[in-house]
């Protein structure tokens, strides 16, 4: 394959998106199992997203995420099992139980939060690109949002202000074509949300965001520019949750011909298959990598579900510092 | 009488008065055909009234707003939905520069016939951004109505009377009451503003509650009915306009008051009942005011930790028995 | 002349430019001796905007105003000397002097008010649009609003609404280059905001907004489109203001060059050369027009100068209906 | 010692903390070269610090605050300005969702150390969208801060405070403020959060007033004393935390509350006050509590209107005679 990629890389980047995979499936199991409280949102089907753009990404660079947001969380390298304990609620979680599923951050590793109101985290991810701006480092910033987020107001401010100050930011639209049960179509007249990049001078790319090369490949432009100070791009990338919006969606407002087709597209099954045509990983190789990460995602779920819950009085604390 | 939940009967009064007047409408994230509202409160009515009068939105909080205000000063009677109470804040300006203001702005010229109906609460471990109960903004707002129905009753009689009526209403639900269930009548009925409701008469102690808190104020109260303390719940039912005639009449007959609301404690609803009482009737109280109300914290995710800032039965006799 | 217009409407035209025009003098003047509470933000040298845009709507068609608004009123058949009282917190004035300059209406003449939040009014125009819509009438409305506004959520948010549901609104963006003392250069990459349409599906066009005719011409399109369901379409309007933002801005920020140059593109005189060029109008017609206007406008003055203050206690009305 | 204006000693706090520490900036709409902010807060500092610590935004209230937040928990110390208080409206979910909540949402990782400023107030005839006082609305927002200073010196030595804690707070000042002169002395000096200001002692009756109305508080005890009245005045000077020891201590001593808040009365700072003393102090209390706060309407914009709608000494001397 001609990526300009090390093996080492490409395979990592499989790996990752396999480790993802894992995760939510367990999630959902235990959800199954009443183990986790609330509601979830899962990643399944967005791998390549989370993966393509993080791949780029040093540990001091920074994302920001949404209530879809545990690939996010495992993408740019916050450990699987304290983002399962914060999934369960329990005192070992990145946030303590606070936050749960919608509202994780690992600041360790850049992972500046995930916030649960659709758009909120565009301008605070413009903040972090102006920052980094103002302390005169080559950090960058990625910004993941939803398709349905890109109609929000704080969608064209923060866009436009990281636009006119050269901000060194990555804005990711996850299209998955659906807002909980809002077909894209309902709600924007154009195809590509990335032409909406028009609008603040900045360049915009669709990519096919189920093939994790392309956003590989169209983040580490975006990067390079952001690096050197040239600013901004916006990034498309068209994908599909393979699961409803959130645990108790059955999602009947999509075609099942959709879903089979996105289904068919799969990001794992279509990189493993290009891997293992192009000879750069063989079966029993796949199935090593697939052994360790159930081994890792098995024992983060032991971590996570024989962690204890916080103390209640817990509550009061954290509130100011 | 027949009993329906509190959902239910907030969409019979939502598909009478679309029926009964063609300028009534929905608006708001998947309210329609796809979803039927995030609570499910709207569905089936996009089926009978169609998608142009349920209308589903982009996620665009401030504009679903502004699409209603522009709406109701031209003839229509909007009713949007935002999904979540926290999300008001994105539509702040609209709801409180906007919708509130108008009608005074521009002297009496125009009316802003419009209903914002939203969920607040805590309770089912959604976290920070989903679990707030922000009605004492709102009061803060003058210009708009607040409303806040505790039963299926109270909510079908108030949102058609909020529908019907000509000013901007914001219209409280909480996302445990969804599922109630309570006694609604067949036959047509409206429920006027300002008028509380005493939902448990008592003699030693007035507890005023709102929303959620209603039920768990009568679970106290059934609870301290047996230690031998008569407890009086007063339901104002909606904040703006409060009914402090209701509220002062119920402390001047017990001489004691317990403010129980889930809002967070400072400058919360429970402040401006406090408040009042205070300044108008404070000659007849035996005893401290107490407020019950979350601390002052966001609301945390983990269940021990969000049962731990909710008030309940618990919190509400621990308040009644120390100044009794 | 081959605009297509009666020379009579021509006429018209010229005359209620020159009417904001006498108008905002006069309204100066009265600033001067303090007669005028709070805030003035005066619309001189925009006119052919106002003009332009509203010469194409029916007394039952809408609009949409600003904090720079009196024009818009004027336009849309607001009586001067109601509006003057209001401005000067008389008792007559269209919101008894509750709402002041920044905040007139005049709902008898589709005038939907002013608002002073900069960007509030562009979704309040889109839902009368959608109103407008749900009633089936072929109303159409104008929504006024800045270029600074034009970086607000709500520009976003609305414009992308009234697309997708086609919505018979034109939204006209008042380009004079600056918001306060901020050029649009500072806080805008693009030249146009015209080219913003392109986020939304729709037409967007940038025309002189000095030029009457020309706002004139690009409203009329958009007005045909919005009548027969075709949805909303973004006009940018070049323009300028001859004051400062407000009463106590001297507007040092603009280049000295910059303010003759717009001077010189005074729509009002620009169009009076081609009207005289062109012989639709005569120079002693032209006096007798400016004669009629003054005497009008000294006529409102007066109207709104000897009008009563409201009584004190008339605050507490008007909260509710 | 010497004496600036309350604009002035807001401007020094902001020259002493940029000169101190590199990672305060400034951003907000026309706070730069150019204008200098609206209220002229911020001229000069521009020409010190260059555009890109005074940094002019575009108008984009929620970004602002978004901008913010990212620069607050990625290491920099931003002070955003909100041009006028009604417009952060604009900003309420950046400002009550993000910057409020993100400190314990996240368990306590990361410190948010924001400060938002702006003007509330009536009193310049410019209406309904830019004269309200909102600052309760703030004060329901747990995570906050929020600051009042009503003095020059109370203006600077709590803005620097503001800046150098780890909180958001969120920083009221008042229009009519701006002008106002007081001793401000040359040497360093910070006031710490959560100390009340007795700005006048007295032993009749106590006021508590907030902002601009501390002023109006005075001038009423001024003239009360000529008529034998002895009044207090207290200055909570921070909202959140509030003192309540201080206004419980007063209240102790003279028996009587007065409440003096400009903000609309219902559900405002005047309610939290209030309640607070009838929870804690209501045995000190020889007279019902009174509040003094505008009545429950926008902001009208003629003279007359307007003027009739905000508290003054009148006003705060009636409220006094009728409880002493
Ligand atoms: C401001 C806001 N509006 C509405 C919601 C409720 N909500 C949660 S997720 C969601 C859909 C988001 O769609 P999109 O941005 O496309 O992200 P996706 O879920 O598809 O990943 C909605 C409407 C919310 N959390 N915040
Ligand atoms: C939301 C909001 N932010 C800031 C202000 C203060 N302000 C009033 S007018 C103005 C500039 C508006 O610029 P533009 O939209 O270009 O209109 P113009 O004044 O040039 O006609 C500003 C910043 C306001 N009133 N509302
Ligand atoms: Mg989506
Ligand atoms: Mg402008």
């Amino acid at each position: 394959m001609e990526t300009g990629l090390t093996r080492e890389k490409i395979v990592g980047m499989y790996r990752k998106m396999l480790e993802i995979r894992s995760f939510e499936e367990r999630v959902f199991e235990l959800y199954a199992q009443n183990l986790v409280p609330g509601t979830i949102h899962l990643y399944g089907g967005e791998e390549a997203v989370a993966v393509g753009v993080c791949s780029n990404l040093r540990k001091d660079d920074y994302i920001t995420s949404t209530h879809r947001g545990h690939g996010h969380c495992i993408a740019k390298g916050a450990e699987p099992k304290r983002v399962m304990a914060e999934i369960l609620g329990k005192q070992t979680g990145y946030c303590k139980g606070k936050g749960g599923s919608m509202h994780i951050a690992d600041f360790s590793v850049g992972m500046l939060g995930a916030t649960a109101v659709v758009g909120a985290g565009i301008p605070i991810a413009m903040g972090a690109g102006l920052s980094i701006k103002l302390r005169g480092t080559d950090q960058v910033v990625a910004c993941f949002f939803g398709d349905g987020a890109s109609n929000q107001g704080t969608f064209h401010e923060a866009i436009n202000m990281a636009a006119v100050w050269k901000l060194p930011v990555i804005f990711v639209c996850e299209n998955n074509l659906y807002a909980m049960g809002t077909r894209q179509s309902i709600v924007v007249l154009i195809g590509n949300i990335a032409d909406r990049a028009v609008a603040y001078g900045i360049p915009g790319i669709a990519v096919d965001g189920n093939d994790v090369l392309a956003v590989h490949e169209a983040t580490r432009e975006a990067v390079e520019r952001a690096r050197k100070g040239e600013g901004p791009t916006l990034i498309e990338c068209k994908t599909y949750r393979h699961k409803g919006h959130s645990r108790i969606d059955p999602a009947k407002y999509r075609p099942k011909e959709e879903v089979e087709e996105w289904l068919r597209k799969d990001p794992i099954r279509r990189f493993k298959e290009k891997l293992l045509q192009k000879n750069v990983l063989m079966e029993a190789e796949i199935q090593q990598v697939k052994k360790e990460i159930l081994t890792e995602i098995e024992e983060a779920v032991k971590f996570a579900t024989e962690s204890p819950y916080p103390a209640p009085e817990g509550a009061l604390e954290d509130v100011y510092t | 009488m027949r009993k329906i939940t509190y959902k239910e009967a907030l969409r019979e009064a939502l598909r009478e008065e679309m029926r009964r007047d063609p300028t009534v409408f929905l608006l708001g994230e998947d309210i329609g055909k796809y979803w039927g509202g995030a609570f499910k409160v709207t569905k089936g009515l996009a089926e009978e009234f169609g998608d142009e009068r349920v209308r589903d939105t982009p996620i665009s909080e401030s504009a679903i707003i502004g699409a209603a205000v522009g709406a109701a000063i031209t003839g229509m009677r909007p009713v949007a939905e935002i999904m979540f109470g926290d999300l008001t804040a994105l539509a702040m300006d609209q709801i409180a520069n906007q919708a509130a203001k108008i009608h005074y702005m521009f002297g009496g010229q125009v009316k802003v016939p419009l209903v914002i109906r939203t969920p607040f609460g805590a309770g089912v471990n959604i976290a920070a951004h989903h679990s707030q109960s922000l009605e004492a903004w709102f009061m803060h707002v003058p210009g708009l109505y607040v409303a806040a129905p505790s039963t299926p009753y109270d909510a079908k009689g108030l949102l058609k009377t909020a529908i019907r009526g000509n000013n901007p209403v914001f219209f409280c639900e909480h996302k445990l009451l969804y599922p109630i269930e309570g006694e609604v009548p067949e036959e047509e009925y409206a429920i006027p503003f300002g008028v509380a409701d005493v939902k448990r008469d008592g003699s030693d102690v007035t507890v005023v509650a709102t929303l959620y808190m209603v039920h768990k104020a009568l679970d106290a109260a059934e609870e301290l009915e047996a230690e031998g303390v008569s407890v009086e719940v007063v339901d104002p039912r909606t904040l703006t306009p409060l009914d402090k005639q209701a509220i002062t009449d119920s402390v001047k007959k017990t001489g004691r008051l317990v403010v129980v609301s889930e809002d967070c404690k400072t400058a919360g609803v429970s402040a401006e009942i406090a408040a009042i009482v205070a300044e108008e009737a404070i000659d007849y109280l035996d005893a401290p005011i107490k407020r019950v109300a979350e601390p002052d914290t966001p609301v945390p995710f983990s269940p021990p930790l969000e049962q731990y800032v909710i008030p309940n039965e618990k919190t509400i006799i621990k308040a009644v028995k120390e100044i009794v």
